[in-house]
């Protein structure tokens, strides 16, 4: 699937520099640390509720990342941790808040699957698929009236190509020729069913684009540098006032759903040709390839694992949050109050 | 003071907010070019371009989130759900959206819009296009809700929402559009969270709300006829909600009668009768009456639209019938 | 728009016998002369409420409502009429109807935007714009599932191609291959507000085929010929297991949108070149032409109008409908009591 | 009696009926192969094979659409929304569609459906995956709706749910689904539309709901500890309500207090407690209490979670401090 334009973007992608790699293998690093602690938390009960993981998939997050205006939005979903820590959010809040504490970016009141930080462009983590899609087109719809020049990026799943926001927010979205790039993760599931098994066609972003008047991009979702060079590509397009561009970006996700989710339905030659696709080292041997030093990366490695520790432990050293937040902030005036 | 239709009010309503403030944007079906299905909307186009006034697919999600996105990112969008019953198409966006992304970031997200929407029975239309709806928006903590029944209110509240810095449903009284009232000259902002007493009374507080309001008034003309003196508050905004007026007035009347447009079960004066029953039930006199559209969905004819929807003679009659 | 498939579809039309187009002839005649009846009592004020005239798209229903079989399904919007006389629903619970009496088809609880009559299998009119896409799903897999071999057909505008709805039921008929046929009326606006100026491809329908593998067809929706042709093909699929198609036909209506929508905000030379197009004088020509006899085609028109006098006489002789009604059938016992 | 845990019960319940009847099918997101996010649903594909269970697209509109279709030309389906919060997505198809057709058609079109749905709080997944949202239900004219908290009555209700020839919503208590409880063998099916006395008591009247109802049970046993004799009663059912049981115990007890999850405005206690003041109020010794979630969206650390919706503790220090 997607095979031919993955390769022809990878050949393109000889020019991005050293230092805009470096800091994609950055990103990757940090995220796979950051959501391999995440699990180990889960595991030993410090992660309440559920939480969804993007091991595997980081390089997109990390692609966009990079390519992102400091002022650009993004938008994704509950599978949210690896976005916005792509834009550069400390990871102590992140983790925190995944631990229910008052640190939390959220101080607790959102959860791992609503992240969000607007000071850094993270305009929100949405828990219900396809809901964020009409939501980015309003805020490029601003950017756009405001004469901002930022671009509003919607990550969101394969699954979500199905539900009737995501056709309205693309129509929408190309009628008003707005500033909004739409990527698709697609890991090829959604919880445990297989996107093709409920889907009319078989790339289910990229054969959608058409019904918006938009071309049909795919892109290698486990190559940094196939994904910057797309981004690059529809960003520039969006900014200067082109419209909107609808990318479907393949990859998978090495573990479950979420939570403690084993992923049991895939087969197991599937996992294990995806492994073999493995976004880190696989990137970690281009640097390497490059010329990068391996001292260099290393570094990064260390580094990574140095924050995540670091994040950690100021993590579980938050208190949980004061009770009285739970009526606090349902209104601009702080308050919860709906009575004089 | 000018008399306006409460259709052209709203329309001055919308004009004198994106006159004074320039980040103010409205959208909707059929909104721009035809000034709207209800013409409450004429002349903005004209007045404030195709930047500004726009119209849109049929796609009520796309266009409330739209402006659920552009509320977060620095303008104050009006959208308009030709249809109050058309929330349904777009409730998620309404109700797990809007209504909640302030408090689930913790504050950090700022939501200024405004919902206009027409509302409720009247124009033989059928189920799908006469409801009211105002209880479902009153149920979902993080919306502002309020229902003008005068074109001076319909102004004053659209602008108030507008300045209001968090989201707030204006459901307007579908077949109160072509009512004729004063409106103040000048710039005309009304406070949300006011309820209106229109008429003082001794006996008995009714609380009605949109167009059971100037039926409750009529009604009270009626009563007061037969030596009943009845209190009628215009309920106006339903969160937030002038408790300390209802309050006030029951303690004085000591009888409570709500008048609901809405299908009866969870309809906003059960909430109101639940508050008053727990905050001043040593003042009241008897048992509180909610009087209510039978809970069953709006029929189409005439005749039974008419006899659905509560009347100025059931107010009468069930009054009467409680007090005898 | 679509004119090379409709010299198509015209061409292979040579085969229809002349039994049905006599049919399709009557039908169009009776849903003529029945709406502008419509017409004259809404202006007399006997009409209550909306209602939403196909002056000018009885091609369409006529088409399909003679290729149905008794028992196929029929799911149509508020501008409902036409379908439901097409379908040989009587006229006189139908006018009833619009005027809200207990002789309607509902006993006047639905009114014109609601007409139903499970008898003849038409499963209801929907005043919500797309809703009823996925309803009519749910009956084609009901008939899947019950091997009936029924159809379902659902007619909708041009405006529900860009709802959510559309997007949901065109993928999950597609998906599970329902005996579904999808009858998109673009007759190029919604209520005032042209489609292309909030559409993002040219043909709302057709051009969003593809995205559900499904093949673009656009048809000329004044032709019944062309209509009829492409409703037995289409029907014939979907009935023998093959799956649902979704159908352009295009059209104009001669008048606004509801009520006394003068539909001023249409160019006067659309609108002429529209009235040009008039099935019902073009397929009398045609039938003439293919050599029909004028008595024979006269005493259609007769018949039709005798019918439509009758069932307004018999309309307005029926009573309003007794209040009790109001507090009836919420529930299948016949009640709409919520407590004991 | 067999002991099942919830979720076995409810995968009992749609068995009994599948097996008893050729015309119930099941659909949802994630149901069939996998079993359900709860695994409330596993063994059924197995069993009733891939044409009868089926698993979809995410697109909750077509499949409530879907089973609507389905319900008025033949079957009985049973559709599954995977958390209630995700009714808001499809509201229009069950709020608008399945609830008023029948009406709307004057009792032409038959609609015997079931949509199941994971209800409530208590997994810390936040403001979009943890409501109670049977008010939503309850308000709407033409649904049935029901809300078990026992292993028996959830499979004994969803069989009821199955059998009724109108659209019932079953909301299943999320945080129940692991809790075991006695099982009726063979065939077992409960009545809708009847609220159970859990125990009896004669100084107050507690009405709960769903998760609240056993939280009410642990109150009513630490207040009897301090001499206090509080009747429960589970309601159940709230479409049909069985107001007879509720009048009836607070007719003897003279006092009501509601235990809501939902958020304070127009909850089901509301209309609770709206029903006893206008049918009992001179029975009543003292004001009805509702002891709700404060109005607010539902915050995700167990911290917050816990302290937002009414715990044993709050129930009791409430009905103390009320009888103080
Ligand atoms: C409207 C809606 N329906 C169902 C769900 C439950 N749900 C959460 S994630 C998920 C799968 C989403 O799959 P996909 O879009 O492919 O994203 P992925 O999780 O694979 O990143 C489902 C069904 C939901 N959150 N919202
Ligand atoms: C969800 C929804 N949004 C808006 C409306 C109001 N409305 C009724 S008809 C209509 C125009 C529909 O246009 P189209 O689909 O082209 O059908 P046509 O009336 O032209 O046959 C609109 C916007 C509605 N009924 N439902
Ligand atoms: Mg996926
Ligand atoms: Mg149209």
């Amino acid at each position: 699937m997607g095979d031919t334009s993955t390769r022809e973007r990878r050949s393109e992608a000889g020019d991005i520099d050293m230092e805009t790699r470096l800091a994609m293998y950055r990103s990757i690093v940090e995220i796979r640390t950051f959501e391999k602690r995440a699990y180990d938390l889960f595991l030993q009960n410090l992660v309440k509720g559920t939480s969804h993981l993007s091991l595997g998939m980081e390089a997109i997050a990390a692609g966009f990342g990079t390519a992102m205006r400091a002022d650009d939005y993004t938008f994704c979903t509950y599978r949210g941790h690896a976005h916005t820590l792509a834009r550069g959010v400390p990871m102590t809040p992140v983790m925190a808040e995944l631990l229910g504490r008052e640190g939390g970016l959220m101080a607790g009141k959102g959860g791992s699957m609503h992240l969000t930080s607007v000071e850094h462009g993270v305009m929100g983590s949405y828990a219900i698929v396809g809901a964020h899609l009409p939501i980015a087109v309003g805020a490029a719809w601003s950017a756009q009236a405001r004469g901002s020049g930022q671009v509003a990026v919607c990550f969101f799943g394969d699954g979500a190509t199905n539900i009737g926001a995501f056709h309205e927010a693309l129509n929408l979205g190309a009628v008003w020729r707005l500033p909004v790039v739409f990527v698709c993760e697609n890991n090829l599931y959604m919880e445990y069913t297989p996107i093709r098994s409920v889907t009319a066609v078989p790339n289910p972003a990229a054969d959608r684009a058409s019904a918006y008047g938009l071309e049909p991009i795919i892109v290698d979702g486990n190559d940094p540098d196939a994904v910057y060079e797309v981004a690059v590509r529809t960003i520039d397009r969006a900014r200067s006032g082109q419209g909107p561009s609808l990318i479907e970006a393949v990859t998978y996700r090495h573990g479950g759903h979420s939570r403690a989710d084993p992923g049991k339905y895939r087969p197991a030659e599937e996992i294990q040709s995806w492994m073999g696709r493995d976004p880190v080292p696989l990137y970690r041997a281009r640097l390497s390839e490059l010329g990068v030093a391996d001292a260099t990366l290393q570094d990064i490695d260390v580094e990574a694992l140095r924050k995540v520790d670091e994040a950690t432990e100021a993590a579980k050293a938050s208190p949980p949050p004061p009770v009285d937040l739970v009526e606090t902030d349902v209104w601009s005036d702080g308050s919860s109050t709906w009575r004089n | 003071m000018a008399e306006l239709t409460y259709r052209d009010a709203v329309a001055a309503g919308i004009a004198q907010e994106m006159e004074r403030d320039p980040t103010v944007y409205f959208i909707g079906e059929d909104v721009a070019a035809a000034g709207g299905v209800f013409k409450a909307t004429v002349g903005l186009l004209e007045r404030f371009g195709p930047d500004r006034v726009r119209d849109t697919p049929i796609s009520e999600e796309a266009i409330v989130g739209a402006a659920m996105g552009a509320a977060m990112t620095g303008l104050r969008p009006i959208v308009e759900l030709m249809f109050s019953d058309f929330l349904a198409t777009c409730w998620d966006i309404v109700a797990n959206q809007i209504a909640k992304t302030r408090y689930m970031t913790n504050g950090q997200v700022a939501m200024p819009l405004v919902i206009r929407t027409a509302n409720g029975a009247g124009s033989r239309f059928g189920a799908q296009h006469s409801q009211a709806l105002e209880n479902w928006a009153m149920a979902v903590p993080g919306l502002k809700v309020v229902a003008p029944t005068t074109p001076a209110d319909v102004k004053g509240l659209i602008a108030a929402a507008v300045r209001d810095p968090d989201p707030v449903i204006v459901f307007e009284a579908k077949s109160l559009y072509a009512v004729k009232g004063e409106v103040p000259d000048g710039e005309h902002v009304e406070e949300l969270g006011r309820a209106a007493v229109l008429r003082v009374g001794e006996d008995l507080t009714i609380a009605a709300l949109g167009p059971m309001v100037p039926r409750a008034v009529e009604a009270a003309g009626r009563l007061a006829e037969e030596g009943v003196s009845a209190e009628v508050i215009d309920v106006r905004s339903l969160v937030p909600l002038d408790t300390a007026t209802i309050l006030d007035s029951v303690r004085r009347t000591s009888r409570l009668v709500t008048v609901e447009e809405n299908p009866r079960l969870c309809g906003w004066g059960a909430e109101l009768v639940s508050i008053v029953a727990e905050e001043c039930f040593d003042d009241l006199d008897a048992a509180p009456i909610r009087i209510t559209t039978p809970h069953v969905p709006v029929p189409a004819a005439d005749a039974l639209e008419d006899a659905a929807v509560p009347s100025v003679a059931r107010i009468v009659e069930t009054i009467r019938a409680n007090l005898g």
